[in-house]
């Protein structure tokens, strides 16, 4: 009697078990990558309504954060300045650029620029800017490399895990506090023995305790 | 921080009048109204709060820019935006709430507030502490007022005939009215007006009517809070009022006053009677509260000694009182006291105490009682020197030629009133009955109502009616004063939503002033008031920041008693009404949540369980368990009655109530009957302010209207009533089914003087009793030798192993989070309940789901009865039969207490609850996948599931899923409070110690320790939060001060020193979960000398009953007296002989 | 009758021995042919289909669509649409999860532990019974995952690693649930699909021969190429002992995790010591009582009465018999310790159930669960197939209400008696616990349709012509 | 045929037939051989000369893992990458690790064992010259054959048919390979 499975068949089985592993591997990769904050988010440097540069300001007109982002150290957000803040300068500046009309006609009707909105975390898990920022953590942490960027880009995954990595170990992150504005300082532990102990001496004498559990985040 | 709140002019209001708010976002994107409200609304970062509802808004706009071609859409995610103010606005860090003084006005008195805003929007309201008398305490419905201007329903235009005004228009209409009737002096207008404490409102008032002699100027109130001047006119020949001052009050005796409730300056009295009953320490003083009443209000449910008896028998009793404190009076008073059924020792014990504390005791008697019993009462009080100690007279408003709602009805009737004005009230909802005055109304041809909702009165004859919108008071500039007459500002924190306008700009502009500015209009009476040189700006600046104007207070006179001026009031004695099934006592009383009606369409106070009854979204006609078996209603119990049987009758856990006819005098109205423990046997109460037949969504519908009963003549209680059954039932949503302690161990009580004979139970010989109760009372103890020795601050952090199998990780916070509640001192006002609503955007349910058992409130107040009376059997007997009539009641705050070994954590799958290293069991929204199983595993039942999506899907159409609209009305979004999220369907919750407040806090404090020692290092003391420094939603608004939040970590903060008393205990201390919040147990201070006095409170009878059947309790001797006795008995336990009279 | 001279521990299955307690009863009717079990049982597969099939298979699947509709509005709308509420946060969905788990474990028993105990006359039902232990866990299955508030992130309960960085808590007792309710699952359709495998080799070859290429071949890839060597015989037999040995324990720590959901609880009526056995006898108790009421009408159907012999019956209400009296003593246990605890919350929990508002509950578990089995003391009853059709029907009713009232009545009224309340279940509940059975006959109606519905190969193996010294030598044909 | 066959197949009618032949077959030393019954034959694993099945060794093996694999995760996920302070329960205990280590157990050991059955088996074998012949469908259902592979060394064709006939087999037959 003819048979059944040609001898061919004898070689489906491991075909097809690598198949599903090869599949498998594929589709873990897939999901590990597309469905990390990383992918959605670092990266995303949209068009604002105004191409206002970053560099230029800090690195060339040399503003401190704080001029525009005034209460990011009293305040749980830091506040996106108003076209007010900009006239101040741009009054005089670059009076009648093309590119500024959306600040000049919002300063004019009190209407607000439509920036777009960037660095954003979940609704549910609540980031205080002033906790960071009076306590040794830079800006330049979780923003990246700001005073550099023509553009804003989202540098940094903003993901739990990425906060629980600096909240497990502050010590390795923080700045002495008159660096923490200054995007361009190193970490205390990137200044060698001496910055290691200070970064400890730190953590010890202002009590650096992040929290890792649910409430210091999540309300 | 306080400070005047700069006010755009209100023309920009105007752009964002009613409906167009309610156009979809895109539409509305295009108007300048939008732009104007972004401008309010968003300012400078606001849309980057984390607030869920902010975020959603955000989303919506997003979109709707994207639909109007705005913006573009990412192509990875869709693109948020963030909309700065164009121009900054001062003092405003987006982030931060901003904090401003106002007060809450409420007839002839007012609550000062502070208004938590977010951005211009406020979202929560506390007390103002600066106004001594009320401590920065603030009441259940102030708690919730915030919501009403949130609210959808509210009415959102000015409308003549149905037709939109302008604000222009409105204008021009009010001037048309004023020259009219300047022509005519004023005749044929008529005002009628809700009564107001607004120096303001007095002064324009005053103007009009020179203006407008001829004008009828009329105030009605359905709901008396104050005592009647006539009787203060009577016998002091002034008008004068009481001003009481229980913390200096060692007894007190309430007659058929519920002033820690329904009477004006509530919170004040709250204060000062925990004051008077706190006791921290042995060798504190403790007062005694005697009430004799005819319902059971929360002030009854406070009492050491209680009588029940009939309102109509009240008089009776007073005239007893004074016949036995003043022999002198005896004669008079005699015929007055005829046919009294009261237990003469009870008055003679009770007076003999009163007197014994001369100067530190006083009488009070409710303001729905007659003059004459007012005037004897100001008689025992002048007998008693507790005048000028205990309460002191104060020169009241007067504003003669007022006149009163009948005087205008004739008016009317005689058909001389050609234009009517209504400002607030709801005078055709609420009039008497005998007025008719709908009739009235539509005989008017011209009226205007100003009005907050489109009403009963606005809506009774809409052609001819020109309804104004008024404004909320948050939202528009007045000022009040308060029950003592300290005048206090009304501050808006928003423009108006809806252009709304306030009495005093209405009258402004009908008295033709020339600046119709409300802040100019406030002013002007204000700065007058701070008495003169003072510099204008200051003033006002002063006034606005501190919330109220010093030393403003009402004059303090003193009185002479004229005994002459009694007789005068007194007629000829009748005999006392014969009470029975077949001649009832009705009582009409304002509702504990709703008041008159005026917050018939605020869900919060809706859902918010009635203090007493527990029901929530109904009023019912509340009947004695005696009636109630004549009646015929009798409640049948399981197979076996293993536990005391419910008072009511229920089906599938509802209580299924039966719907009965009450009949006086001819008129009748239908509604549930619930069977109340406690009143006079005769007596059947009927709580004002429901069965609204033209209001919002919320407020229509629910329960019965009982103002068709109540004439002119009796506003108040009326008898010849009867009951009549019609056969149908009707369910009530009743949140707590079970009305028995069951002999738990669950409130701890004992008296606090030890009777006659001692029997070591009492808290002057044995102040740590609440230990030799319970489980713990004879089991090893739960935290083992080792952990015993330890303080309570290493207990709080190493967690003793005690003799468990696991050790417990260090808790190694800088804090130590817990709190303590003194059950001695709650009154159970539930102004918590709604605080903490207000604070954790806790979603209402609708009656239909609080049936189901699905309430949402994190904080709730279980309210026991007991009598004395339990079966010692486990099951089965006489005992658990009986229903008490006369209960002695005992209330607790119960919400998550926080076990350090949290037995919801350990059986949650996913972490989505855990513990943090300060103590807090945290709840992880997002984390929650709805098991469910830390509810069924916590024994305090304090988690709530969310088990549809209360925010997002309207309540009426929960079972429709996806086939119903989703998303929560913009309004509604506004009332939300952006530091918490707002949960969704299918994830638990449940009081989180208000956890934003904590970190706000320590952050706060830690920013500016980093800034104040700059470098130098920061001590562990330091780095702690200091006491006070914030306090929790429900702490924070508790007028008794009973609740106490702090870090246990520092011996001297005031959670510690509570937690140290003798009398703190945990609840189900014994199954070793280590509750965080810990109660101070319960005391009763009764009268060893009185006739109804049981040497235990009847909890504890019932619980030696329990678990000393055989009364071999240790500590307990006393329980063989109550034990021995028949179970059916409970009136030999010493319960009241004299209850029950008729 | 066969007799084994000489028995090597190495070969248990095919070791024929005496249990004392059991008579020796013929497992195999009128000294059938090898051949003659072979058509039987694939003559039940190659057969058409019969009309009363499709009528049960149109019926199931109606009853079916109740699950699938109840379950898609309920994940559409909320929880909110079945009736549980405070206190009650569980009810029908954790009863039913219980109670058909429960029916599961007398499959696996069945194939497991009477094997290894060498009770050979589970051969003619092990593999009906395993189908149903299956079933049953896919029944089961459907209430934990979809009682969830948030179905869509059940995943939270696999540890995969996130973003959140965030774990599991396998400090509860739901956690052990997954588990061991997804071992138990796998682990059982192993062993099943492991027996299956020298059968379906039989239908390659038959429908092969019958020139029904597609049916072969789907077969075939199945029975893997399986030509009956005895050098696979070996390494098989070992295998499936291994397996069953397993099984053992993994049937009774399943149930004792499941009962762990209740006694690892502080709640009164939960919280006790008792549940493990309690819970497995009750399993068992349960299984026997399902397995009875499927296997009786399908050896009526199919006239099985020669391989489901009256002595199986015999057996089956036997153990039902005993689990039953365990349960009954468990219930009288639990009041016991409850009053002699001395625990006022723990007294009145049990008083409740049995005297409280749930009282009814109470009583249907009682009269089915203790009072129901004992009827099979007697001969007459046992014989009587009819009859204990009708009784296995109770035992499973009466498990049921055991389940309801260990959750319910104990979370109606616990602690604090200001959060009593009472539950009632909502229309979409019961419906879509009616449907599951829906969901189960439609599995097992598959079943019998297409795979053999007792395992030839073992059945030829306990024939007397199966031994190697002849026996009865020539069977008739 | 051309080529080298498989190898020969004989039948056999019953159960005591096959048992004797095998015996003989085993004494003749042959070594790559096997039987083919519908059921396992007991006692014929030693009347062909088998060695006990090493499977229960894999299955140690994987129990071990198994086990191994529960109480590592469950130490590395609550002790060691995130501590969480949950019902005051230390962050480890082989306490609570028991159960879910123990299923792990289980199901590794079912994983185990049923792995190495098939590769011990060579299975899966969907092609095989057994297969192929015309009666093996018999040898599933109540037939018993004896297959002696060409591959054996002490194969001859003649010899081993004699010695198959010897041993009572019937319709002896050449497998093509």
């Amino acid at each position: 009697m003819s048979k059944l499975f040609p001898k061919s068949a004898n070689r489906l089985p491991l075909q097809i078990v690598v198949y599903l592993v090869v599949l498998a591997g594929i589709a873990t990769a897939g999901v590990t990558y597309y469905m990390t904050p990383k992918y959605a988010r670092v990266g995303y440097a949209p068009l604002q309504p105004v191409p206002f540069s970053h560099a230029k300001h800090v690195q060339e007109v040399g503003l401190d954060c704080r001029y525009c982002h005034s209460n990011v150290d009293k305040s749980g957000h830091s506040n996106v300045p108003s076209s007010q803040t900009c006239m101040n300068c741009h009054s005089i500046i670059k009076a009648n650029s093309p590119l500024l009309a959306p600040v000049r006609e919002s300063y004019a009707n009190n209407t607000a620029v439509p920036w777009v909105w960037i660095h954003q975390t979940p609704d549910y898990a609540y980031f205080n800017h002033a906790a960071h920022v009076n306590r040794g953590v830079s800006c330049v942490e979780c923003h990246g490399k700001v005073n550099e960027m023509d553009t804003v880009t989202h540098t940094q995954p903003l993901s739990m895990s990425f906060c629980l990595d600096c909240h497990r170990d502050p010590a390795s992150r923080i700045r002495k506090p008159g660096d923490v504005f200054n995007l361009n300082s190193a970490r205390l532990v990137e200044q060698g023995e001496a910055g290691a102990k200070a970064a400890e001496k730190f953590k010890h004498d202002w009590k650096l305790m992040p929290p890792q559990s649910c409430s210091g985040c999540h309300r | 921080m306080k400070r005047k709140f700069d006010h755009p002019a209100p023309a920009a209001g105007e752009e964002l009048s009613g409906p167009r708010y309610w156009r979809s976002l895109d539409e509305l994107a295009a108007t300048p109204g939008f732009r104007a409200q972004l401008e309010r609304e968003f300012p400078e970062g606001a849309s980057e709060l984390n607030g869920f509802d902010r975020r959603n808004f955000m989303k919506l706009m997003a979109a709707s820019f994207a639909l109007g071609g705005v913006g573009l859409t990412g192509c990875r995610r869709p693109e948020k935006f963030i909309l700065p103010y164009g121009k900054s606005v001062e003092g405003v860090i987006p982030g931060l709430p901003s904090y401003f003084a106002t007060a809450m006005p409420i007839r002839k008195s007012a609550i000062p507030l502070l208004a938590e805003t977010h951005q211009g929007r406020p979202t929560k309201l506390e007390g103002n502490p600066s106004y001594e008398p009320n401590g920065g305490a603030a009441s259940l419905a102030a708690q919730a007022s915030v919501l009403d201007l949130y609210d959808p329903d509210r009415a959102k235009a000015h409308t003549k005939g149905g037709v939109v005004l302008k604000a222009e228009e409105v204008s021009a209409l009010l001037a048309a009215v004023a020259q009219k009737y300047a022509a005519t002096q004023g005749a044929g207008l008529a005002i009628l007006a809700d009564e107001s404490s607004s120096p303001t409102r007095a002064r324009l008032v005053r103007e009009l009517r020179a203006k407008l002699p001829r004008m009828v100027w009329s105030e009605y109130e359905p709901v008396q809070d104050e005592p009647p001047l006539a009787a203060a006119q009577a016998v002091f020949g002034a008008a004068v009022k009481p001003v009481y001052h229980f913390g200096k009050a060692k007894r007190i005796l309430s007659i058929d006053a519920d002033f820690l409730q329904s009477e004006a300056g509530g919170i004040a009295h709250i204060r000062g009677f925990s004051k008077g009953r706190r006791v921290t320490k042995k060798g504190d003083a403790m007062n005694r509260l005697y009430v004799a009443e005819s319902a059971l209000s929360l002030t009854g449910s406070m009492a050491d000694h209680r009588l029940r008896v009939a309102t109509s028998h009240v008089l009776a009793l007073t005239a007893k009182l004074v016949a036995t404190a003043y022999p002198a009076a005896e004669s008079a008073m005699a015929p007055f006291a005829q046919g009294l059924a009261v237990d003469g020792k009870w008055i003679e014990a009770c007076v003999a105490d009163l007197m014994a504390h001369r100067g530190a005791s006083v009488v009070v008697a409710g303001s729905h009682l007659p003059a004459e019993i007012h005037a004897l009462v100001y008689g025992l009080n002048t007998v008693l020197g507790a005048i000028g100690e205990t309460v002191t007279f104060v020169q009241a408003e007067s504003a003669p030629g007022t006149s009163t709602l009948s005087d205008l009805a004739a008016a009317i009737k005689g058909g001389s009133v050609k234009t009517l004005f209504v400002l607030g009230g709801n005078p055709v909802y609420n009039a008497p009955a005998d007025l008719d005055w709908s009739a009235l109304q539509k005989s008017v041809p011209e009226v205007i109502r100003l009005g907050y909702h489109v009403d009963e009165t606005s809506s009774l004859n809409p052609a001819a009616t020109t309804h104004l919108a008024a404004a909320h008071y948050l939202e528009s500039w007045g000022d009040a004063r308060t029950h003592d007459g300290t005048v206090v500002p009304v501050q808006p924190m928003i423009q108006p939503l809806f252009g709304g306008l306030s009495q005093i700009e209405v009258l402004a502009r009908l008295a033709g002033e020339q600046n119709v500015d409300p802040y100019a209009l406030v002013s002007a009476t204000i700065i007058p008031l701070a008495g003169a040189g003072a510099k204008s700006d200051k003033v006002m600046a002063r006034f606005l920041h501190d919330g109220l104007l010093a030393g403003s207070a009402y004059r303090t006179v003193d009185v002479r008693y004229d005994t002459a001026g009694v007789q005068r009031l007194f007629g000829a004695a009748q005999p006392l009404p014969k009470l029975g099934a077949s001649n009832l006592e009705v009582r009409f009383v304002a509702d504990a949540k709703v008041d008159d009606g005026r917050f018939a369409n605020n869900g919060w106070l809706q859902e918010c369980p009635e203090p007493i009854t527990k029901i929530s979204w109904d009023n019912a006609i509340l009947v004695s368990p005696k009636l109630g078996k004549e009646l015929g209603i009798d409640p049948k119990g399981s197979l076996l009655q293993v536990a005391r049987k419910e008072t009511a009758e229920f089906y599938m856990g509802k209580e299924n109530a039966r719907v009965f006819e009450l009949s006086v005098g001819g008129r009748r109205i239908r509604g549930p009957v619930h069977i109340q423990p406690g009143l006079a046997d005769y007596t059947v109460v009927v709580p004002l302010g429901y069965g609204r037949t033209v209001s919002g969504r919320v407020g229509k519908g629910a329960g019965f209207s009982a103002y068709p009963l109540r004439t002119s003549a009796a506003l108040h209680f009326v008898t010849g009533a009867k009951l009549a059954d019609t056969g149908t039932r009707m369910f009530l949503a009743n949140t707590q089914e079970h009305w028995s302690m069951e002999g738990r161990d669950i409130i701890r009580e004992a008296n606090f003087e030890p009777a006659a004979k001692p029997d070591g139970n009492s808290y002057q010989e044995n102040p740590g009793y609440v230990r030799s109760i319970g489980m713990e009372s004879h089991s090893p103890t739960i935290l083992g030798e080792y952990g015993e020795k330890m303080s309570p601050q290493d207990r709080a952090t190493k967690i003793p192993r005690g003799n468990s199998l696991y050790q417990t990780p260090a808790f190694d916070g800088h804090n130590q989070w817990g709190m303590s509640i003194d059950l001695n001192t709650c009154v159970g006002c539930n102004a918590c309940v709604v605080a903490c609503q207000a604070e954790n955007n806790i979603p209402i349910v609708g009656k239909d789901q609080v049936l189901r058992g699905r309430e949402m409130h994190w904080i709730r107040l279980d309210r026991y009865y007991s009598s004395g009376t339990i079966d010692a059997e486990a099951f089965g007997g006489a005992g658990n039969v009986e229903l008490p009539s006369d209960p002695q009641v005992s209330l607790q705050p119960m919400t998550c207490v926080h076990c350090e070994l949290a037995p919801c954590e350990t059986v949650c799958p996913v972490n989505a609850t855990v513990h943090d290293e300060e103590g807090i069991n945290t709840m992880a929204y997002n984390r929650c996948i709805g098991t469910r199983y830390c509810a069924n595993n916590c024994p305090y039942k304090v988690r709530r599931f969310n088990f549809f999506d209360w925010n997002q899907r309207s309540l009426d159409s929960l079972y429709m899923g996806p086939a119903s609209e989703y998303g929560m009305p913009e309004l509604l979004k506004m009332a939300k409070n952006p530091e918490v999220s707002v949960r969704m369907r299918g994830v638990m919750e449940k009081c989180t110690y208000c956890v934003q407040r904590v970190q706000n806090a320590k952050i706060q404090h830690k920013a500016k320790l980093m800034q104040r020692n700059q470098g130098a290092p920061i001590s562990l003391e330091e780095i702690r939060v200091p006491d006070g420094a914030f306090k929790v939603a429900c702490e924070q608004t508790c007028p008794a001060g009973a609740i106490v939040f702090g870090n246990i970590l520092d011996p001297k903060s005031a959670v510690s020193q509570a937690k140290a008393r003798e009398q703190d205990y945990a609840v189900l201390g014994y199954l070793n979960v280590r509750p965080r919040t810990t109660y101070s147990g319960k005391l009763r201070n009764p009268n060893p000398k009185m006739p109804d006095f049981n040497p235990l409170p009847f909890s504890r009878v019932e619980y030696s009953r329990k678990n000393e059947p055989a009364g071999h309790g240790h500590e307990t001797k006393g329980d063989h007296k109550p034990a021995k006795k028949a179970p059916s008995h409970g009136s030999s336990l010493g319960a009241p002989k004299t209850g029950g009279l008729s | 009758m066969a007799h084994a001279e000489h028995s090597s521990p190495a070969h248990p299955l095919l070791q024929e021995v005496r249990p004392a307690e059991l008579p020796r009863a013929v497992l195999v009717e009128n000294n059938r042919s090898f051949n003659w079990i072979t058509e039987k049982i694939c003559g039940i597969i190659e057969g058409k289909t019969p009309t009363w099939w499709w009528i049960c298979f149109v019926l199931a699947c109606f009853v079916a669509s109740f699950t699938v509709a109840g379950i898609t509005y309920l994940v559409a709308t909320g929880v909110g649409v079945w009736g549980h509420a405070n206190p009650v946060n569980w009810a029908w969905d954790i009863v039913n999860f219980v109670f058909w788990i429960g029916i599961g474990h007398a499959g696996t028993l069945i194939s497991a532990i009477l094997c290894l105990l060498r009770q050979k006359w589970r051969t003619s039902i092990n593999r009906a019974a395993e189908a149903m232990t299956i079933f049953a866990v896919v029944c089961a299955a459907i209430f934990p995952v979809f009682h969830v508030g948030r179905v869509w992130f059940a995943w939270y309960l696999f540890p995969i690693p996130n973003s959140n960085a965030i774990w599991q808590n396998f400090r509860s007792p739901l956690e052990w649930d997954v588990f061991a309710v997804s071992t138990y699952g796998t682990v059982s359709v192993l062993f099943w699909y492991v027996g299956l495998i020298p059968d379906l080799a039989v239908l390659r070859d038959r429908f092969f021969a019958a020139g029904n290429r597609l049916r072969a071949t789907l077969y075939g890839l199945f029975a893997l190429g399986w030509r009956g060597s005895n050098r696979h015989w070996s390494n098989y037999e070992m295998a499936y002992l291994i397996l069953a040995g397993i099984s053992t324990p993994l049937v009774l720590s399943v149930h004792t995790i499941v009962s762990f959901d209740f006694a690892v609880s502080l709640l009164p009526g939960w919280h006790t010591t008792i549940f493990p056995p309690y819970f497995v006898a009750g399993a068992i108790f349960s299984g026997f009582g399902m397995v009875l009421t499927l296997m009786l009408p399908l050896r009526a159907v199919y006239k099985l009465e020669d391989l489901i012999t009256q002595y199986h019956i015999d057996c089956m209400c036997k153990i039902t018999l005993a689990t039953g009296t365990i349960v009954g003593y468990a219930y009288g246990m639990e009041f016991f310790i409850a009053w002699y605890g001395a625990n006022p919350y723990e007294g009145f929990a049990f008083v409740n159930r049995a005297f409280g508002h749930y009282a009814w509950a109470y009583w249907i578990m009682i009269s089915c669960n203790v009072i129901t089995p004992q009827f099979f003391w007697f001969k007459a009853v046992r014989e009587n197939t009819a009859l204990v059709w009708v009784l296995s029907i109770f035992v499973n009713v009466g498990m049921w209400f055991e389940r309801f009232v260990i959750i319910v009545t104990s979370l109606a009224r616990d602690f604090l008696p200001s959060s009593w309340g009472y539950y009632s279940p909502s229309i979409v509940e019961i419906f879509t616990f009616f449907g599951t059975f829906g969901v189960f006959s439609v599995l097992f109606l598959l079943f019998i349709r297409f795979l053999p519905v007792m395992p030839m190969a073992e059945l030829k193996a306990v024939t007397p012509q199966a031994d190697v010294h002849g026996g009865h030598g020539n069977a008739k044909h | 045929m051309s080529a080298q066959p498989y190898g020969l197949i004989a039948t056999f009618d019953d159960v005591p037939s096959l048992y004797h032949a095998a015996e003989s077959v085993r004494d003749a030393g042959y070594r790559n051989w096997d039987c083919i019954t519908p059921f396992p034959v007991h006692g014929l694993d030693k009347a062909m000369g088998l060695r006990r099945s090493i499977v229960p060794r894999i299955s140690l093996a994987g129990g071990i893992t198994g086990f191994l694999t529960g109480m590592s995760l469950i130490w590395w996920t609550g002790a060691v990458d995130y501590k969480l302070i949950v019902g005051g329960k230390p962050y480890f205990s082989p306490m609570f690790a028991f159960p879910v280590a123990y299923e792990l157990t289980i199901l590794f050991t079912a994983f185990a064992t049923i792995i190495g059955m098939f590769v011990l088996n060579g299975l899966p074998m969907h092609y095989h010259p057994v297969l192929k012949y015309d009666q093996i469908r018999r040898g599933m259902d109540d037939t018993f054959f004896i297959v002696i592979e060409a591959r054996d060394p002490r194969f001859n064709l003649e010899n081993t048919k004699a010695l198959l006939a010897r041993a009572g087999g019937k319709a002896i037959t050449e497998l093509e390979a």
